[in-house]
């Protein structure tokens, strides 16, 4: 892929509507209007946008307990987003899933899963079925750092690995698992080290540089697409925000979080285009403006959505064909 | 209608529905390495040949990573079955089968199915308490899954196939003395049973279970291996005058409730026999339920014969003791009238 | 006496543990990085100030690693407090709990011990269905594990206490809408209860249930939130003439069956409450027990009110479907007159 | 260590002590003495007997379904194992544990755990006690090459690494899981190569070379006893019989079989014995006989002793202080 293919404007424009949409989860949230907890993506909105970018709906995303910034990416709705955090019927999983499990099947992003690592193996499963079924789809699993010290990372990656799988798998080492820092969690520095344990390329990029994640996972989803088999990327990144709800993040400093403002990954970008000439004040205002609008209408689709009767509880715990097309 | 053992209706099962459908294929360890074993009792023995290594897919020793491959692939398009080679063994991808295989449908709002098989040998064979347990009750407890435990060789081909079939994860549960696998595999003290198995396709659906033998004095239930003991306790109670019904639900989720209700109603006494622990075992269950529905037609106190509140003992003599008896479900039988 | 939430009754008892035996250590999950916070509902918070990182230890995700530490380090001579954020991720963990810590001591003949506890939040608080599940029913089924369920801050600090200077792994259930916790940690639709705590030193016996409340028509056995669903609805049954006994087991393992057995006998009639799904919960296994020790006791069916058999949904107005309410246990109640 | 230091005597009868004691149980086996199934270790005694030789029954040993060669050169006396095999109430489990878990905690030998994997972070969980308690103990954590691709290995070694614990990790790479071929199961050559993922030095010894085994294992055990951190040790071998019970071993060729012969660990060292004028024939022939009257011992202590009751079923759920003594 030649530089002038990089879609570059689209990235923005994506990178920009998970950060609209988290800030006003975050301002819905503190006003009670949403129910729960939620993991907000602000400041690693390059690393979804960098790989979603070249995934179709026929491509999978496999994601964590902080999955807004993957779904939207990977093409969900984010009117069915909001409207699942609203706990409506309209939701992505009609109200049963919540925050952490955000998904829609149909455009490719699975049902966010939210115990730590176990997307990994999945991941490696829904790649062996597009292998053994004849596609050339690919799964990308997007996980954390924390992640990387589950039993089910260290399972799935050697299947993945042995079988020469098409996966890409995603480490967004945000430098903390919750509170606990990567070094007391790891004696290794980068993440990426651990792919030689299983015999595959491991690759570290700037996470917050959205053409630099662009660039490697094009790179590892070609591999993948010719059956070359997994790559292990660590996105090197830091969340803007605390962990869940409102944490106060008094386990880091200012200025660590101040330092990584100055790379948030969106103004980064917007520099770069209008350096480059790729985009003026006006275009990046006008793109922020059509973001607001989507927001605001997500945000009303929500409101105005009818909530589920108690009695939906019992239903969906088994599969049953009428609920979707199936052969 | 041929004769065969479970282990070779199981095979028989998967061959035909690997010969049916494309996207059926199995995933375990040492099921199909060429020379190997067949899987840890036989089940899969030759079909490598058959299939290939693509489609008998021999793993690493990962159970996480079994499961979850099998979740993930059942979710893109395949149907795996997966095994484990010890029942024990399933609690190393609890997570995978208790949290995202039972969950995953309900948590998409029911857009996305898991059509995947987990096959586990259970029950205890002398080999000390990692290789012995009868694991039934974790999974009838997990809301999403399905479960069923054949006894007999038309039960394991009939329900595997059904199983296979279902676009929901289904556990299946064998009994390690019942497969009557000859030959190595074969285990001391086994049952054995050789069943009869019709020479064209049928399914036995999931969610039904069956009157092993009829009686008006009192319900026996029980499953795998417990079915025999209750057979076997039943003809001797005969002799002293009682007339004992037997019931095999077969499924235990959707459990054939109805079926053992019905029978409960007719002989009013109920004695629910597992070799599980006594303890949160499924027996309770069953107890739990006739206790609610079938309250004014019981004549007597509902009896529960399970393995006492150990672990499996290693030592044959001990492991005589813990797994129930014919004789003690006599006992428990007797002391109802 | 001191009033306080049951977090910090919790956080009291590890304390007073931490100081009296150097061999009592805390382990799991953001439990005591500085700044942190003190685990997912503040139990440990503050603690790392005062006994050090080494002995409020964080460790990475791996809660495989965490319950194999606790198993290991209990084998040879530390007492390990370990705990999970979310009792949802026992299952990662549950070949250590189920199959190592629980059968060890067994195996060994009886010469090895593994005095470790496991601390789990359970309950569904609008996070959905892998951060709601009531795991009681899972461990209250594997022989050689205590299991403690506390609902008021007096028992939760004694229970930690004697789960702590107890010879053997006992897995301790905490329910989220019980910490009480202020701040940040505190749930919507919490029940918060506060309660006293004497100054001095006190140890909660393993084993003994408590009766909250007594009455002559009706026994409702609860635990955790449900005792207060229980309460509540005897409260409310008194209006209308029924005199409802309220049995808080505290300990599911080993049972105090007595306590509710001899209850039983005097009331005639049993209801009991829990969170957890139906199929094969806890609340079979004290169905059971009753349906077969003090049938000709009973003057009516035994109900169960429990969660329907459906994964935790996310939508309030669905949870609050999901878990058993006031309303339904009176119905419950009043269906047996 | 000087090489003068090195106990190749006690070895050569620690190694013979093994291989005897389980060909008498494969006899004993093949006559429906000894029920259930075993898992032998022969081929593989230089491993268990050069790490052995340097610990003291203060030090842990932890093993897997195929205990019985940890368990002797770790001292347990082979009567109790070998009644245990008999199931009789004198067995080093008084017949509750049976092949797969036996072992003597008095002797530091942790009673055997057939989950594979599931001993490393449990050995982790013992060194960092021995560590907390200030004592200068290790644990040994013995595992096969399958186990290198459990969750819990992933874990247990990670925790190891980050907190410097005094615990060395032995696989045992011989080459294959039950009938899988390490081939199958890895895409990479050395499973040391793993410790890399970790921080920690990995390194790969002949394993049917008992001296090189002593050799290594004497520096990862002074390096963890220095309060150094766990160090992973890769010893390739073989083992010359089948995985369980009647294996046929047809997944594996008889060329491949007799090529392992050549470097047998047994004779390997009798030869070197003799060649360095360490031992005489005679003096070889002289330990084979009281290797003989050991087992002849054994076995005969097994047979003479009582059966367990049925009901002892029931003790021993629960640890009770009267059973052993306690502080
Ligand atoms: C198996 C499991 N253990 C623990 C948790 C609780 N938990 C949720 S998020 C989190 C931290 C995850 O850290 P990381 O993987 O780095 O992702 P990040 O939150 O930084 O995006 C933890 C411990 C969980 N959800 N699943
Ligand atoms: C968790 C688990 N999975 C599977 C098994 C069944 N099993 C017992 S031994 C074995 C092979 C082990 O291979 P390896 O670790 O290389 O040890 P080896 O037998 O070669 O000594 C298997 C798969 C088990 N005991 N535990
Ligand atoms: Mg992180
Ligand atoms: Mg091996």
């Amino acid at each position: 892929m030649s530089k002038s293919d990089v879609p570059l404007l689209d990235m923005y424009r994506t990178m920009l509507t998970i950060r609209r949409f988290e800030e006003r989860c975050n301002y819905l949230f503190m006003q009670g209007r949403i129910p729960s907890t939620l993991h907000l993506y602000i400041g690693q909105e390059a690393v979804a946008t960098g790989i979603c970018a070249h995934l179709s709906p026929e491509d999978y995303a496999l994601s964590t307990h902080r999955p807004h910034g993957h779904a939207i990416a990977k093409g969900v709705a984010p009117r069915a987003i909001m409207a699942e955090l609203f706990a409506k019927s309209t939701g992505c999983c009609q109200a049963k899933g919540g925050s952490m499990h955000v998904g829609d099947i149909e455009v490719g992003m699975v049902p966010a899963i939210a115990i730590v690592g176990a997307n990994i193996p999945i991941a490696a499963g829904m790649a062996l079925a597009a292998k053994r079924l004849g596609t050339d789809r690919v799964a990308v699993s997007f996980f954390g750092d924390g992640a990387a010290n589950e039993g089910a990372f260290h399972e799935g990656m050697n299947m993945a690995a042995i079988w020469d799988l098409p996966v890409v798998y995603v480490c967004e080492n945000n430098l903390y698992a919750a509170s606990t820092p990567v070094s007391v969690a790891f004696k290794i520095e980068d993440i990426a080290d651990r792919a030689a344990a299983y015999g595959i390329p491991g690759v570290v990029v700037d996470g917050n540089d959205v053409i630099a994640v662009h660039e490697v996972a094009g790179e590892a989803i070609a591999r993948a697409r010719r059956g070359e088999g997994p790559t292990f990327i660590e996105c090197k990144t830091y969340r803007l925000c605390g962990h869940s709800r409102s944490d106060p993040r008094t386990y880091r400093s200012q200025e660590e979080e101040a330092e990584w403002e100055t790379i948030d990954p969106i103004p980064r970008l917007g520099a770069q285009l209008k350096e480059a000439g790729l985009a003026t004040d006006e275009a990046l205002t006008a793109i922020e403006g059509e973001v607001e609008s989507l927001i605001d209408e997500a945000v009303a689709f929500a409101e105005e959505s009818p909530s589920p009767e108690p009695t939906d509880t019992l239903t969906h715990v088994f599969y049953t064909q009428t609920q979707s097309e199936e052969g | 209608m041929a004769e065969m053992s479970i282990a070779e209706a199981l095979r028989q099962a998967i061959r035909e529905e690997m010969q049916r459908d494309p996207r059926v294929f199995c995933v375990g360890e040492d099921i199909g390495i060429t020379g190997g074993f067949g899987g840890a009792f036989t089940v899969t023995l030759g079909l490598a040949d058959e299939f290939g290594h693509e489609r008998i897919l021999d793993t690493p020793i990962s159970e996480i990573g079994i499961a979850g491959l099998a979740v993930g692939s059942a979710m893109a398009g395949l149907r795996p079955i997966a095994d484990v080679q010890y029942g024990d063994f399933l609690f190393c991808m609890m997570d995978q089968l208790a949290n995202q295989a039972a969950k995953m449908t309900y948590m998409s709002g029911g857009t996305v199915k898991v059509p995947m098989v987990m096959r586990a040998p259970v029950g205890s064979t002398r080999r000390g308490a990692q290789h012995a347990q009868s694991l039934e009750a974790f999974f009838t407890h997990v809301p999403g899954l399905k479960v069923v435990a054949p006894s007999t060789a038309y039960d394991a081909k009939g329900l595997l196939k059904s199983a296979v079939r279902d676009d929901n994860p289904v556990i299946v549960f064998e009994h390690k003395l019942l497969y009557g696998s000859k030959g190595p595999r074969s285990e001391a003290g086994s049952v054995s049973p050789i069943g009869e198995v019709p020479e064209e396709e049928y399914l036995v659906p999931i969610g039904k279970g069956i009157t092993r033998r009829e009686g008006s004095d009192v319900t026996i239930v029980g499953k795998l291996l417990t079915v025999y003991r209750a057979l076997a306790a039943a003809e001797k109670l005969a002799q002293d005058g009682i007339q004992a019904e037997v019931i095999d639900p077969r499924t235990l989720v959707p459990l054939d409730k109805e079926l053992i209700l019905e029978s409960v109603c007719k002989t009013g006494r109920l004695v629910i026999v597992e070799e599980d622990n006594l303890t949160g075992g499924w027996a309770a269950d069953v107890a739990a339920i006739v206790a609610e529905e079938a309250f004014f037609w019981l004549d007597a106190p509902i009896k529960r014969v399970s393995a006492p509140d150990t672990p499996a003992p290693f030592a044959p003599v001990m492991e005589e003791f813990y797994v129930p008896s014919e004789e003690r479900v006599i006992e428990a039988v007797k002391a109802l009238f």
